[in-house]
């Protein structure tokens, strides 16, 4: 009977008698007695410690995934998580706390989250930033839900270059919010904005590079969305934007993106980061939480949470965005991994993944039939390849030779298979990524594997 | 010059100072990353990037020694309270101890290193992960399958909603109003509006239950469900919940649970034996994720049967073994009609392993335990502290409970504010105030299961001192002992300061 | 009733409070443990142990709960200064900052989950780890061969002073003295000691350095040898050690090393090139092993090739490899005429590996980095310093400079140990005070390599501030901004109470 | 060029300046040209913390007795290192902080200290403990310096039953004080005191239960230490002590043990943890650092280092001990394990290894030729058996079965063989110990596959 409870049988006992009760069933008294449950729950009994994670190892040991050398991107990286960052954004009083809501006492975190704000705000070029979303895909969706709201118009540009699990999510929510998604077509790999009808819109929504891999062309973006009067909403990759023009140079009104690669392990999926930033005229519409700094009863400076009229809590159902509980710690993570990077750590980050990506997509569009996807448009840090045979069974068959070959485009939004989402997802193609932790050796030993596979 | 970062005086074991920013303690030139060896050739930009894209400049982050970095944050890590150093009875926010255990699980290399867009056959011990963790929450809630996508309570909330929606439109309809007591946390009206549906609210009564009589005053068929947290945010189960239930069902809406509060009743009762149709669980709450300064959380949403066809997908299912022998397989499965994704991948996946561990460990028998725990410990105090503050609903609670400091605040000037500042002083993190909304001068005080009764007992004669200091007028100051004095939340908006380069 | 372990009292951020022991905390019946499941039978004691054997009562420990545990823990940790916090300035402590990578090597299950008595087969990765520290230990210290057993310098020491006996012995010799300078660290005299040998000490001179005319009027054939460290005490650099070495060497004793200082001369001068026959390396000052607030750390002892055949055994050795294509192996071997074991099993192998690892990650050029800037910090510091207190030694200084607080004390009546105590209020540790004995008031400064140029500027201003209030007599207070202020260390040691079972 | 050093170039052209120097060079002026070396030093250029880790994992995966279920004992145990321990003995206020030479700032580790001396002092039923030495042996030799300087009497003798490594090191540093070892043999595997002479001596020295595993009479070695004017020094398990009557109890003057098993991995050996506790009547002879309770300036309870005029750096030629450095963060850790243990925790655990090792002996002597070594003495948590085959032969086959089977008597000592010390450590002779980690299922495992193996 392994638990975590204090109370000794002395202790329930005093408790019982000072609430003048008999047993601890009492307590419930207030709960109707033809619902309760007068079974055990059909769950195991407790196991010690040691046991559970005896399990949890072997659970760990059957996937074979994280035993392979890590080829697959699509918004998901294999970087580097040096033992500094996982060892500071580890301590306690950060993975401990609470949302900051008395703030003599959580300056450290708040602190924080003002450096973080402050870093997202500089590597998207634009002067607002908040505390974190979910994830990607939320901070898209939270982007549009500003864009509509400030706009006044329902209608949302979608290229169909975002990432389709991200708007997989955006369509579902549409369904609450009434938006009405138009997707725009890629050609070679760039959003073709004349195939969109000429209507006014809220957003326009484009991914850079988009989940291609590829470059888009944001001057045409911009022009897209003024021409209809929408606002720019770029899906950036935050490691890219180490050596890209950020979205704010563009002229994006709001970017959002995965922070995943700053300090956080692949883990499946989750948790991530969501980063959201903004021009300052949005800033009242801004979803979530957000950190200002001030000072205290004496003059001193000091952090605290700031326009919380905005927010669930105090606005209910006129709040910019329904977020309470957020990503914070992995936003700290994200700082402290920043703070780590620097400014030349970024941008050589960036660098080591477009050199790595550039040499291998060299080395396997050189194999037989082996086919870019998206012509010449220039690609960074992955990039998508039309196959001879099915992704799947190149999947397979490198994993065998020690490689989680890259992401099959047709498993994305539905991993049963049913969720293509263009013509660029049929079952040949594959999205290859690489990483500054892949070095030439196993770039090239995986070239060669690959060759292999495809006979 | 840049300030020092080898400097402790913010450490509040040596000083009272302010802790520069990094970009403070930036120097150009200086750093702290290391790259693997590559090997690789090494083009120069304008090989990788076309120059349209390229930026000018690098972005201009901080610039710091590893040394450095490590001293500022770690003296950040000391200005900050935490579970791990004391008490910290916030209502509505479950701040129990976390076993460690479960941050052992969520290191595991064989589960943290694993990318999620891997075929199934090469991550089948998340998906059995997932699956189990879905059957044991839908145990414990009581209903038929779950999505464990949703990454909080409030995309929970949402989740739950479009799955309203979904059914009811599937059914021809659209109704058009969801209830809401007014007791209700912040995230439901928000989620309602997202949803698409219009906030209808009810009032509470004299016992802090929803008013039936009110209830079924705005019940009609517009009204496509309602949402109610039990036990309530006020502490206090809903006893006519079967009642309403069959209110909301008789005009064909269907009943939401949010069920942030579970930790009461784990193994007492069960939302789907009350008649409930979705049940959203928090599982940074109940199942001991620890907050993390504010998230992540996970909020899996579990469905009665009629609605498992409308979940998002893809869910991880147990497949049937191919021979009576062979071991368990797994693999995804996407539900006939469902709503789509609403997360990016498969959720806070690694907050999903966490809680698998911590039911493991707990077990039928400790998660019972616990619910029981949590109550006693918030009866306790709501008894111990019935002479010192009001009790608003003064009948037995559950997990927490809610005290109003306004007979106080009127005698002494001091408001909940105050009183929580006061008790900073004594050692301890306050409890929630000012929520819920609907009572005046508000502290709810949720002390959870892993508070001893010794604790329990400090934190009664704490807050009778500080009671005590506001009779005295004493409490305009606190809190004294902080790092920081009271802080100008008020200034923070007005003149708004959100990053660094805003700084004049 | 015990105290409260929820209460955060102690904790600096937010009170001044004394943190319980552990004992107060506990009560009875109440606990943290969990053992795995045995599924054995579960014979009593009875049948495991004979009665005349068996303890009456279980060992009277604390008896917590886990959370309770992690409070207490946590807080007291929060009563600690590290270099985490700060700069650490203590000399002749090299408390630099320590790379995490190292604490990653030392927490891999592939190194930390090997039984130290597993065949040699079993356990290759271990012995390469071993074989290539102590070679890349012997090209540093410019010797033959190394023994990676001696826990800390200490036993290093001793370790040496039982090869220069071998020696002596196998040369058919009982020699009886060894000669320490006067400025030498108080574990070289007693460790000649417990060598068996008497000290013979020999004085500094004006420059701070053995005075070799000195020296040479006690050099005599029974003297077994002579123990230097290099750079000294002082952080200055024996200028005239090939002389003085010829001088031991002419009488026939053993030039010994103490490498302590190591981290000054990496890369620049190497003991075995200035005539020494036997040394020992400081892993956790020179290699940045934590010094985790006393140890442990590691003091190996390399020597010369004529004392190879002495080292302590067994030492892992590279094999010749089978074929030419095969992978290298690696054995065990004990020296032909070992003085024995030094160390229960192979030394503190985890403090070895991260040595490795830190020079690994260093180089050959990061190491002479570490040198040249260790040198950089001091001299600047002791340059900026020398208006504001005194350097009794005025000339360059390696990685460490002593000044001396004597004349302030003088003219303020304000110690060395004032000013340490003010410059903690000022959010620093103080350097080391009272050491070494040879200088009055003496301060010991040792930046070391990984502070900034900013944190050396921010250390010197603050230690002229805690000057100038001692010119006020402000400081008899200091300091005021810790958890308890100046300590009673005098009653400490008239009322013993070393354990809380002694407290009345 | 990684590192962790902060100068930019800047900043060592001002500081140079500042010095009035030209170069970094010159900072070395004071060691004469001739020293100085004039080459790179033969390692290699530094390598990035990722290639590190790398190869470091490298290393680890070629310790194949990682992998192994343990069943070697010999004074290094598997016990289970629970993740809240690890976690917060890792915490880095502990692990980056210096001897508390100025306690004003350094409560938090002396409070730890003082824990730690008081559950030692309780464990081994002594009233004095000590804050750590560098592990069993060390403690050994300080415990027999201390007789030896309390008693004026060199002559020490010590039970074969002892751990033959640390009788190795007591032998080497003997050497040194010119203590008289005396070895005084096993019978049956209990110390046969008549075959020691009736001389004077200094100390008894003696396992509980030593290092074969048996419960020697301590009543029997107090009165030889009695007859011969010696104090009585035990080397205890500490584990064991958790149901067996303390060494204070059976009338020890000094107790000493290795303290590993209390939340350190067994990490090949080291760090680990020399216990040391003694009677009142020796502490101004105990080695070491000793924290203290006292008050501060305004009457505070707080705590320091105290007696320190027995310490080398005060007393110097003539300090109790030359110990520095001792082990202060893995004393930390045991003083947390313990807590986490608890009363009832310590018993729990021996009990379980007890029942694991009697469960395992009962299984391997029943298999063909397996013999006890030591008789019918009892044994605690392990025990010594006589093989039909060579110890390493069954270690070997036994490795490939998945089990690192125990400890070969003859390997102790000098691991290439040279240095057996008894009788009983026949190459044939195999020591096996069971830890609560060792469950039903893997010791049946065990015996099945030993049975396998020997055939
Ligand atoms: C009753 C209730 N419902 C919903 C929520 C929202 O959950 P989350 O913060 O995870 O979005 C909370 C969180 O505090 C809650 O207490
Ligand atoms: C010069 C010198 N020698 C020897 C030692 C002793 O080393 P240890 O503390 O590792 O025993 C020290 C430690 O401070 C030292 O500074």
């Amino acid at each position: 009977m392994p638990d975590y409870l204090p109370h000794t049988d002395e202790d329930i006992t005093a408790m019982l008698e000072f609430l003048g009760l008999a047993s601890l069933d009492e307590l419930f008294a207030a709960v109707p007695a033809a619902l309760r449950l007068t079974r055990d729950l059909a769950l195991e009994a407790g196991l010690p410690e040691p046991d559970v994670l005896a399990r949890a190892r072997a659970r760990g040991r059957a996937n074979r995934a994280a035993e392979l050398i890590c080829f697959a991107g699509a918004g998901a990286y294999d970087h580097e998580v040096p033992p500094v960052v996982r060892q500071l954004a580890s301590r306690s009083e950060f993975v401990t706390a609470y949302t900051p809501y008395q703030p003599e006492v959580a300056q450290g975190g708040l602190q924080a989250i003002f450096e973080f704000q402050t870093m997202v705000s500089r590597l998207f070029g634009l002067p607002i930033a908040n505390a974190s979303l979910y994830d990607g895909a939320s901070a898209l969706v939270e982007a549009v839900n500003l864009a509509v709201g400030a706009t006044g118009r329902h209608r949302v540009l979608v290229s169909a270059g975002v990432h389709p699990n991200w708007r997989a999510v955006l369509a579902t929510f549409a369904a609450g919010t009434g938006h009405q998604l138009v997707e725009v077509p890629l050609v070679e790999g760039r959003s073709d904005w004349s195939a969109a009808g000429p209507e006014e819109a809220g957003a326009v929504v484009v991914g850079y590079p988009n989940y291609l891999g590829c470059l888009e062309d944001l001057g045409a973006a911009r022009a897209a969305a003024d021409a209809r009067g929408a606002l720019l909403a770029v899906t950036a990759d935050p490691v890219a934007a180490g050596i890209l023009k950020s979205p704010g140079e563009w002229g994006a009104d709001v970017a959002v993106g995965e922070g995943q690669p700053f300090g956080t392990p692949l883990g499946f999926g989750g948790p991530y980061l969501g980063l959201f930033a903004c021009t300052s005229a949005h800033v009242r519409r801004l979803p979530g939480r957000l950190v200002g700094e001030t000072v205290d009863a004496d003059g001193k400076l000091a952090y605290v949470t700031t326009l919380r009229a905005r927010e669930q809590d105090i606005r209910r159902e006129r709040a910019t965005s329904n977020v309470c509980t957020n990503q914070t710690l992995i936003a700290l993570t994200a700082a402290i991994h920043l703070g780590w990077l620097g400014t030349a750590g970024l941008a050589d980050v960036a660098t080591r993944c477009a050199r790595g990506a550039q040499h291998c997509r060299r080395g396997l569009l050189a194999l037989d039939g082996v086919q870019p996807l998206t012509g010449t448009t220039p690609t960074v840090r992955e990039f998508a390849l039309g196959l001879p045979v099915p992704a799947a069974v190149v999947q397979a068959r490198l994993a065998d030779e020690g490689f989680l070959a890259g992401v099959a485009l047709d498993q994305l939004v539905g991993e049963d298979g049913d969720g293509s989402v263009g013509a660029e997802e049929a079952p040949n193609a594959l999205l290859v990524s690489v990483t500054e932790r892949r070095n030439r050796t196993e770039i090239d030993r995986f070239v060669a594997a690959f060759d292999k596979a495809l006979r | 010059m840049s300030a020092a970062g080898g400097r402790a005086a913010s450490a509040p074991l040596v000083g009272r100072e302010s802790e520069p920013t990094i970009f403070e303690l930036s120097r150009p030139g200086r750093t702290s990353y290391q790259l693997p060896t590559s090997g690789l050739e090494e083009p120069g930009l304008d090989e990788l990037v076309p120059p349209e894209h390229r930026r000018s400049e690098p972005v201009p982050l901080a610039e710091v020694s590893e040394r450095d970095l490590v001293g500022h944050i770690t003296r950040l890590s000391h200005r900050q309270y935490s579970v791990d150093l004391g008490a910290y009875p916030l209502g509505s926010c479950t701040m129990k101890y976390n076993p460690k255990v479960c941050d052992a699980v969520a290191a595991l290399a064989g589960l943290s290193e694993v990318h999620p867009a891997a075929p199934a056959e090469l991550a089948q011990g998340w998906l059995a992960t997932l699956a189990e963790l879905e059957r044991a929450l839908c145990e414990l809630a009581g209903m038929a399958a779950a999505t464990l996508q949703p990454a909080a309570g409030a995309a929970g909330e949402l989740t739950g909603l479009l799955l309203m929606r979904a059914y009811d439109e599937a059914r021809g309809e659209r109704r058009r109003r969801v209830i809401i007591p007014d007791s209700a946390h912040g995230t439901n009206p928000a989620s309602v509006t997202l949803g698409g549906y219009e906030v209808t609210t009810v009032k509470s009564d004299e016992r802090g239950c929803v008013d039936v009589g009110a209830l079924r005053q705005v019940l009609d068929d517009d009204v496509a469900g309602m949402m109610l947290t039990n036990p309530n945010t006020l502490g206090l189960f809903e006893e006519d919940i079967v009642e309403i239930a069959d209110a909301v069902h008789e005009v064909g809406g269907l009943m939401y649970y949010d069920g942030a509060n579970l930790n009461a009743i784990l193994g007492v009762v069960r939302p789907g034996d009350m008649g409930v149709d979705i049940v959203h669980l928090n599982l940074h709450k109940t199942f001991a994720t620890p907050h993390g300064g504010g998230g992540p959380g996970a909020g899996p949403v579990a469905v009665a049967e009629h609605l498992a066809d409308f979940l998002p997908g893809p869910r991880a299912l147990r497949l049937e073994p191919a021979g009576p022998d062979d071991p368990p397989r797994y693999g995804w499965a996407t539900p006939a009609r469902s709503i789509g994704r609403v997360h990016g991948w498969h959720g806070n996946a690694l907050v999903l392993a966490r809680a698998l561990a911590y039911i493991e460990v707990h077990g039928r028998d400790g998660l019972l335990r616990v619910a029981e725990r949590a109550v006693l410990n918030a009866n306790w105090l709501r008894r111990r502290l019935a002479g010192t503050l009001a009790v608003p609903f003064d009948r037995p609670c559950m997990h927490e409970v809610v005290f109003s400091a306004a007979p106080v605040h009127k005698r002494t000037g001091a408001s909940a504010h105050d009183v929580a500042k006061g008790l900073i002083d004594e050692g301890f993190h306050p409890p929630t105030v000012a929520f819920p909304l609907i009572v005046d001068d508000a502290l709810m005080v949720e002390p959870t299961e892993t508070e001893s009764y010794e604790t329990l007992v400090a934190l009664a004669e704490a807050i009778e001192r500080v009671v005590a200091r506001a009779e005295r007028h004493e409490l305009a100051d606190a809190p004294t002992t902080t790092p920081v004095r009271r802080v100008d939340e008020a200034r923070a908006a007005r003149t708004l300061i959100p990053t660094f380069d805003a700084r004049r």
